[in-house]
């Protein structure tokens, strides 16, 4: 089932011009903006500009944008995987013990146990 | 450039150089076969090493690290070395080009890499047995791991090797999937064992590099004591496990899909019926593949993971269990109205669908997280994965060894023999392990050298399981190297068998068919192929 | 290996150790559930499996299948959507059990765990008392474990009360429980930690409240036994045994059979007679001398025995030849 | 350039039917390989993230310590190479062979330039203590900087490691457009090291804010 019909794609030179102009230009940017500190968002801010600059290499330096299909998909799913790698780590990382503060109602746990008085009043019943 | 000689591949060419330097991805594959079963019968000797120790509660053989060594070498050696390359990179690199109706996988030269890495990475792992044999569990836990004086290194190193050899395979099987499919070979008539591989070939694309890492940085760990997973040294071992897991749970896929794959071919050739719910059976393996890279965190229920994060793991975790619970119904169902005969691998067919069972049920106990706790680093782990890894994919491992034998090597192998041994392996395994469910849920920890007198009666009833165990392999050994020598000729097509490695000659030709056949109806219709 | 502990394997259900815990029925109401659940679900595949391949066997009359049934959309989905629907009740009712086995109640009594290779340590900070490889608790309390391990991961395990948890270095884990019967339970180390992992073990006991509160007032003193039979006490209690024997096998480390008075060849080449301030050096700071062919692996005693037991030690020692 | 070299011809593989299936085949393979190779670089960037969410002021104070002068010359570098590495695999698909051999020869330099700077970063660290884990001795005020080094070497090495596989890679090409093996209907190598190439960039990217900007 080769597609017989498809020819390589030959991408004009300005393309790659503008791309490379745009690659120096943000990570010039990327490194002027940290005279700013916008506190917590300093990260987000270099990540944002070093994903741009990933697409672009991505999209046209390694021409995903005119490719194929299952090339895309196989971009995406790695992704996809590395992101979820980082999602689920975290959720561990960052709740952990926030369980002990939990109030015994919070998640409708309907606690077994008794006050330390009742509970030594039930002992000396039991004995 | 072939001609049709008649000559099927083992006589295109000889000498070793032909079987070692071969680009043939069915040389490589029956290399990939030997390999593999030595592996197994390694495996398999530390285990009933293992198990003679613990005949009696304390040291009958060995002394505390011997019986450590041979617990991690056992482990080690059936993950890294037999299970993970069993099927895919043995039957599956001989089958999957001939059932796709291709000359041969889509790097030949990438394949006989990735045999090589293998052999390499294997040297590594055994030289590490004799030089100080490592005793830290083949899950190589830190900080346990980075604190043995034994030989940590070396085996990392090994499996960091074979985690490559995985990949590559991987890698050759999608871009053969995908693009060596001939005319008419559309995605709905993939067999459905090709869905399976296709569907493995995913797992270990995306997830064997993590082990990759994890197993470099731990030996950066050994070496230079970067931190990061050493608590005296601010870092978390717990880190470690996530980085291990996110590899080796969708490792457990790897081994089980495609076993579930071959369940599909040996179901539909014995009771010469179509596949009931063909797109449900193929969907579920992608399902699988994709789940199985979301419930890693189950193995980390009570190693002081957020609880929050246990939660979400233990949902997911019974997500999975849906898809394999269809396949399994689909199965049983395609037996239904059907014309079965019991031949040998229809019995490990049989044996696959009791153990499977029994080992995706227990799953259930230990994803349930109040009920985990208990059961959590018990017998009844052990007892658990070994239903579904040997009573799964070694079961169907076997199964398609023998469905697929004749084709292979061209001979026939004693069938009643094949049903004798059949028989003691299936019941030497539930000796062995049924017992253990029991040990574990009263409470028996795994991993343990001496043990309660209590337990002694359960530990030695499992024991001599093993011994019928060993008695069914050598067995089966036995008449299948027999086979090799004195075997009556296969016919093309011993079973009856729609895919097409049953349209071609036994053993096939060099470029597997002498004409491509022509691909004009699904997989298993026997309707249309009017048998 | 013997344990005074009650059994595991002879009380209990057919499947569970004795419950005595008030979490631990929850546990088994759920387990049974799951276990009968998966029984009914396995015969009756085992029943439609066997009947197929009875009923459908290859005969010279049936040599095709009679019917190529490929497809039912109703079957396929009700056997997707009803076991979700199951697994998802189960999942519910699992989380909620195992919450409450993990939300500590504010008000329990909290004991220190220390893990170590290849023994337990309790402190009872409130009450200064210190105690290897057993426990001791008074029933019907809640009682905290506040837990962390000096090396490698341990895992605490008492089957009995349907309780584990990791024991972490550089860490502390949380685990509770409130016995409701009195007795001597199983602890176990659950997470592989080396040669001595399966005698790491320790007894917990739950006493009535009267008798432990008796207990912390004597001290937990052995006063009143004869100071040899003290030491063979200590040696099996304090898990002495782990590493050495008496019998002149050699464990990880020396042992113990002829060791009185013996000429030792240390690590540095250097040699010492092992008398009674060897001995005692040797258990209260055990990395000043290191024995040539052992690992530096022996913990420090110090503050976990008292001299009396020390002593009892050194004269189990003498008599072992 | 030896331009005189006669175009030697590709044959398709036995076991192709087109040399279009055949070029499809490899670059599919490439990509999937791809994918896999962000998983493998994954762990870093999990450990990254996990030790800067716990210490966060420890990656300030050590992001201090790297010179991003340095690291935004190499960024620099890396990216030019790539826009080399592009037109190297352009003049290879419209037959222009000695400007594909020329731009293949200058994305070596910039790469051989990146190592270069690379080994600058490194004897500082080493002269400064600045080591991964236990052969720590550097001064700083967290007591848990050496974790941020056992990263930072972690990561770079490793990237380093590409870097300089890739650059073997080049050479390899370069070698072989000298024998006149790539013309416009065959430069699948060139291709698939040229996306190859293109990811050790795209990991740069990350790594270069992470390491020395952030703080």
């Amino acid at each position: 089932m080769s597609d017989n019909h498809s020819h390589h794609i030959i991408v004009p030179v300005k393309y790659y011009v503008a791309t490379f102009v745009a690659l120096l230009v943000l990570t010039f940017l990327t490194v002027y903006v940290t005279r700013f500190d916008f506190g917590a968002l300093n990260i987000y801010v270099a990540m944002l500009i070093a994903v741009m600059k990933a697409s672009l290499v991505l999209l046209v330096f390694m021409a995903l944008a005119w490719d194929k299909g299952f090339n895309r998909i196989a971009v995406v799913f790695a992704l996809l995987f590395f992101g979820i790698f980082i999602a689920f780590t975290m959720a561990d990382i960052s709740t952990r013990g926030s369980v002990e503060e939990l109030e015994a109602g919070t998640h409708n746990i309907n606690s077994p146990v008794r006050p330390l008085s009742e509970s030594s009043k039930h002992n000396k019943v039991h004995h | 450039m072939s001609t049709a000689t008649g000559k099927n591949f083992f006589e295109a060419a000889s000498g070793w150089k032909s079987w070692l330097f071969t680009l043939d991805h069915k040389r490589i594959g029956l290399m990939y076969l030997a390999a593999v079963c030595i592996a197994f019968g390694l495996g398999g000797l530390f285990a009933l090493l293992l198990r003679l120790e613990l005949l009696t509660p304390t040291q009958l053989l060995f002394s505390a690290k011997q019986y450590n060594q041979l617990f991690t070498l056992h482990g080690a050696v059936m993950v890294f070395l037999f299970i993970i390359p069993s099927i895919p990179a043995s039957l599956g690199n001989f089958f999957l080009p001939i059932q796709l109706g291709a000359k041969d996988v889509a790097f030949p030269r990438l394949n006989l890499a990735s045999f090589h890495i293998y052999i390499f990475g294997a040297l590594f792992c055994l030289y590490s047995i004799f030089a100080g044999a490592i005793d830290t569990g083949w899950t190589f836990y830190t900080p346990y791991s980075t604190q043995s004086d034994t030989s940590v290194i070396s085996m990392t190193l090994g499996a960091f090797i074979l985690g490559f050899s995985s990949i590559l395979t991987g890698v050759n099987f999608i871009a053969t999937i995908h693009k060596m499919r001939p005319k008419g070979m559309t995605w709905f008539r993939l067999p459905l064992f090709l869905w399976a591989m296709y569907a493995t070939s995913v797992i270990q694309v995306l997830a064997t590099p993590v082990l990759g890492i994890t197993l470099f940085l731990m030996i950066l760990e050994v070496s230079l004591g970067i931190g990061i997973f050493d608590p005296a040294l601010g870092g978390d071992p717990v880190l470690f496990q996530h980085f291990f897991w996110f590899y080796s749970h969708p490792a457990v896929y790897i081994m089980i899909l495609p076993a579930m794959g071959i369940m599909s071919e040996l179901v539909t050739t014995f009771c010469r019926k179509n596949i009931f719910g063909y797109s449900f059976v193929a969907y579920s393996s992608i399902a699988i593949a994709i789940i199985s890279f979301l419930v890693w965190g189950h193995h980390l229920f009570v190693s002081g993971q957020s609880e929050y994060a246990t939660m979400l793991f233990s949902l997911l975790t019974f997500l999975v269990a849906i898809p394999s619970a269809i396949k399994v119904f689909n199965w049983l169902v395609t037996m239904y109205k059907g014309s079965i005969s019991f031949d040998t691998p229809f019995l490990y067919f049989l044996s696959f669908m009791f153990l499977f069972s029994i080992g995706g049920l227990t799953g259930v106990f230990l994803g349930t997280l109040s009920i985990d706790v208990h059961l959590h680093d018990t017998y009844f782990v052990v007892a658990h994965f070994h239903y579904v890894m040997m009573g799964g994919t070694v079961m169907a491992f076997l199964g398609g060894l023998h469905y697929w034998w004749p084709k292979m090597v061209g001979k026939m192998y004693s069938e009643f023999w094949g049903r004798i041994s059949c028989l003691l392996v299936f019941i030497g395994f539930n000796s062995v392990f049924f017992v253990q469910f029991i040990m574990g849920s009263k409470g028996m920890p795994r991993r343990y050298y001496n043990y309660l007198d209590q337990f002694q009666p359960l530990h030695a009833f499992s024991t001599f399981g093993t011994w019928i165990l060993g008695l069914g392999f050598i067995i089966m050994a036995v008449y299948l190297l027999k086979s090799l020598k004195s075997g009556e000729k296969a016919p093309d097509n011993p079973w009856g068998g729609l895919t097409l490695e049953w349209k071609t000659t036994s053993p096939p030709p060099l470029e597997n068919f002498e004409t491509v056949p022509e691909i004009t109806h699904d997989p298993y219709d026997y309707e249309k192929a009017g048998l | 290996m013997t344990a005074e502990t009650q059994s595991l394997v002879s009380k209990g259900t057919f499947l569970l150790p004795e419950s005595a815990s008030t979490l631990s029925s929850n546990v088994d109401s759920l387990f049974y559930f799951l276990f009968w659940g998966s029984v009914v679900i396995f015969v009756g595949m085992l029943l439609v499996g066997i009947w197929f391949a009875y009923k459908y066997k290859r005969t010279p009359q049936n040599q095709e299948a009679s019917e190529q049934m490929i497809h039912n959309t109703a079957l396929e989905v009700s056997w997707t959507v009803i076991p979700l629907i199951i697994v998802m009740i189960i999942f519910a009712w699992g989380y909620k059990d195992y919450l409450r086995l993990t939300v500590v109640p504010p008000y329990a009594k909290e004991i220190r765990v220390t893990g170590k290779k290849w023994l337990w340590e309790f402190e009872y900070a409130k009450e200064g008392v210190k105690l290897l490889n057993e426990i001791v608790v008074p029933v019907n309390t809640p009682v905290r474990l506040v837990m962390t391990s000096e090396d490698v991961i341990h895992s605490f395990f008492v089957p009995n009360f349907r309780i584990k948890r990791d024991v972490l270095p550089n860490r502390y884990t949380r685990i509770w429980f409130e016995a409701t019967e009195v007795g001597d339970y199983q602890v176990f180390c659950t997470e592989y930690c080396g040669d001595g992992h399966s005698n790491m073990l320790a007894t917990l006991k739950v006493v009535s409240e009267s008798e432990y509160t008796e207990w912390l007032a004597a001290g937990n003193s052995n006063d009143d036994l004869p100071l040899d039979e003290l030491g063979k006490k200590l040696y099996t209690s304090k898990a002495c045994n782990t590493c050495h024997s008496t019998d002149g096998s050699s464990m990880t480390g020396p042992t113990w059979k002829g060791l009185y008075n013996s000429n030792r060849t240390m690590a540095d080449g250097s040699t010492a007679k092992a008398d009674d301030n060897y001995l005692r050096e040797s258990i209260v700071n055990p990395a000043a001398k290191i024995v040539a062919g052992y690992p530096p692996v022996m913990p420090t005693y110090a503050g976990l025995l008292s001299d009396r037991e020390i002593a009892g030690l050194i004269e189990f020692i003498k008599g072992v030849k | 350039m030896s331009n005189a070299a006669p175009v030697v011809e590709h044959h398709v593989a036995h076991h192709f039917d087109t040399a279009e299936q055949e070029f499809e085949t490899a670059k599919l393979g490439m990509w999937v390989f791809l994918a896999q190779e962000v998983l493998f670089f994954s762990a870093i960037f999990v450990a990254y993230i996990v030790f800067r969410h716990l210490h966060p002021e420890m990656f300030l104070e050590a992001s201090h310590h790297l010179s991003w002068k340095l690291g935004a010359l190499n960024t620099v570098f890396l990216i030019t190479s790539s826009f080399t590495m592009v037109m190297g695999v352009r003049s290879a698909q419209v037959n222009e062979r000695s400007a594909s051999i020329k731009y293949l020869i200058a994305t070596l330099i910039l790469a051989g330039a990146f190592m270069v700077v690379k080994y600058i970063e490194y004897s500082e660290k080493f002269h400064h203590g600045y080591l991964p884990g236990k052969f720590f001795f550097g001064e700083g005020s967290h007591e848990t900087l050496h974790l941020f080094y056992g990263l930072y070497f972690a990561a770079t090495g490793l990237h380093g490691l590409h870097v300089l596989i890739g650059m073997g890679l080049i050479l390899w090409l370069i070698i072989r457009s000298l024998r006149g093996e790539f013309y416009s209907d065959y430069y699948t190598p060139v291709e698939m090291v040229g996306l190859y190439w293109h990811l050790v960039d795209l990991i740069w990217i990350f790594l270069f804010p992470l390491l020395y900007l952030v703080g």
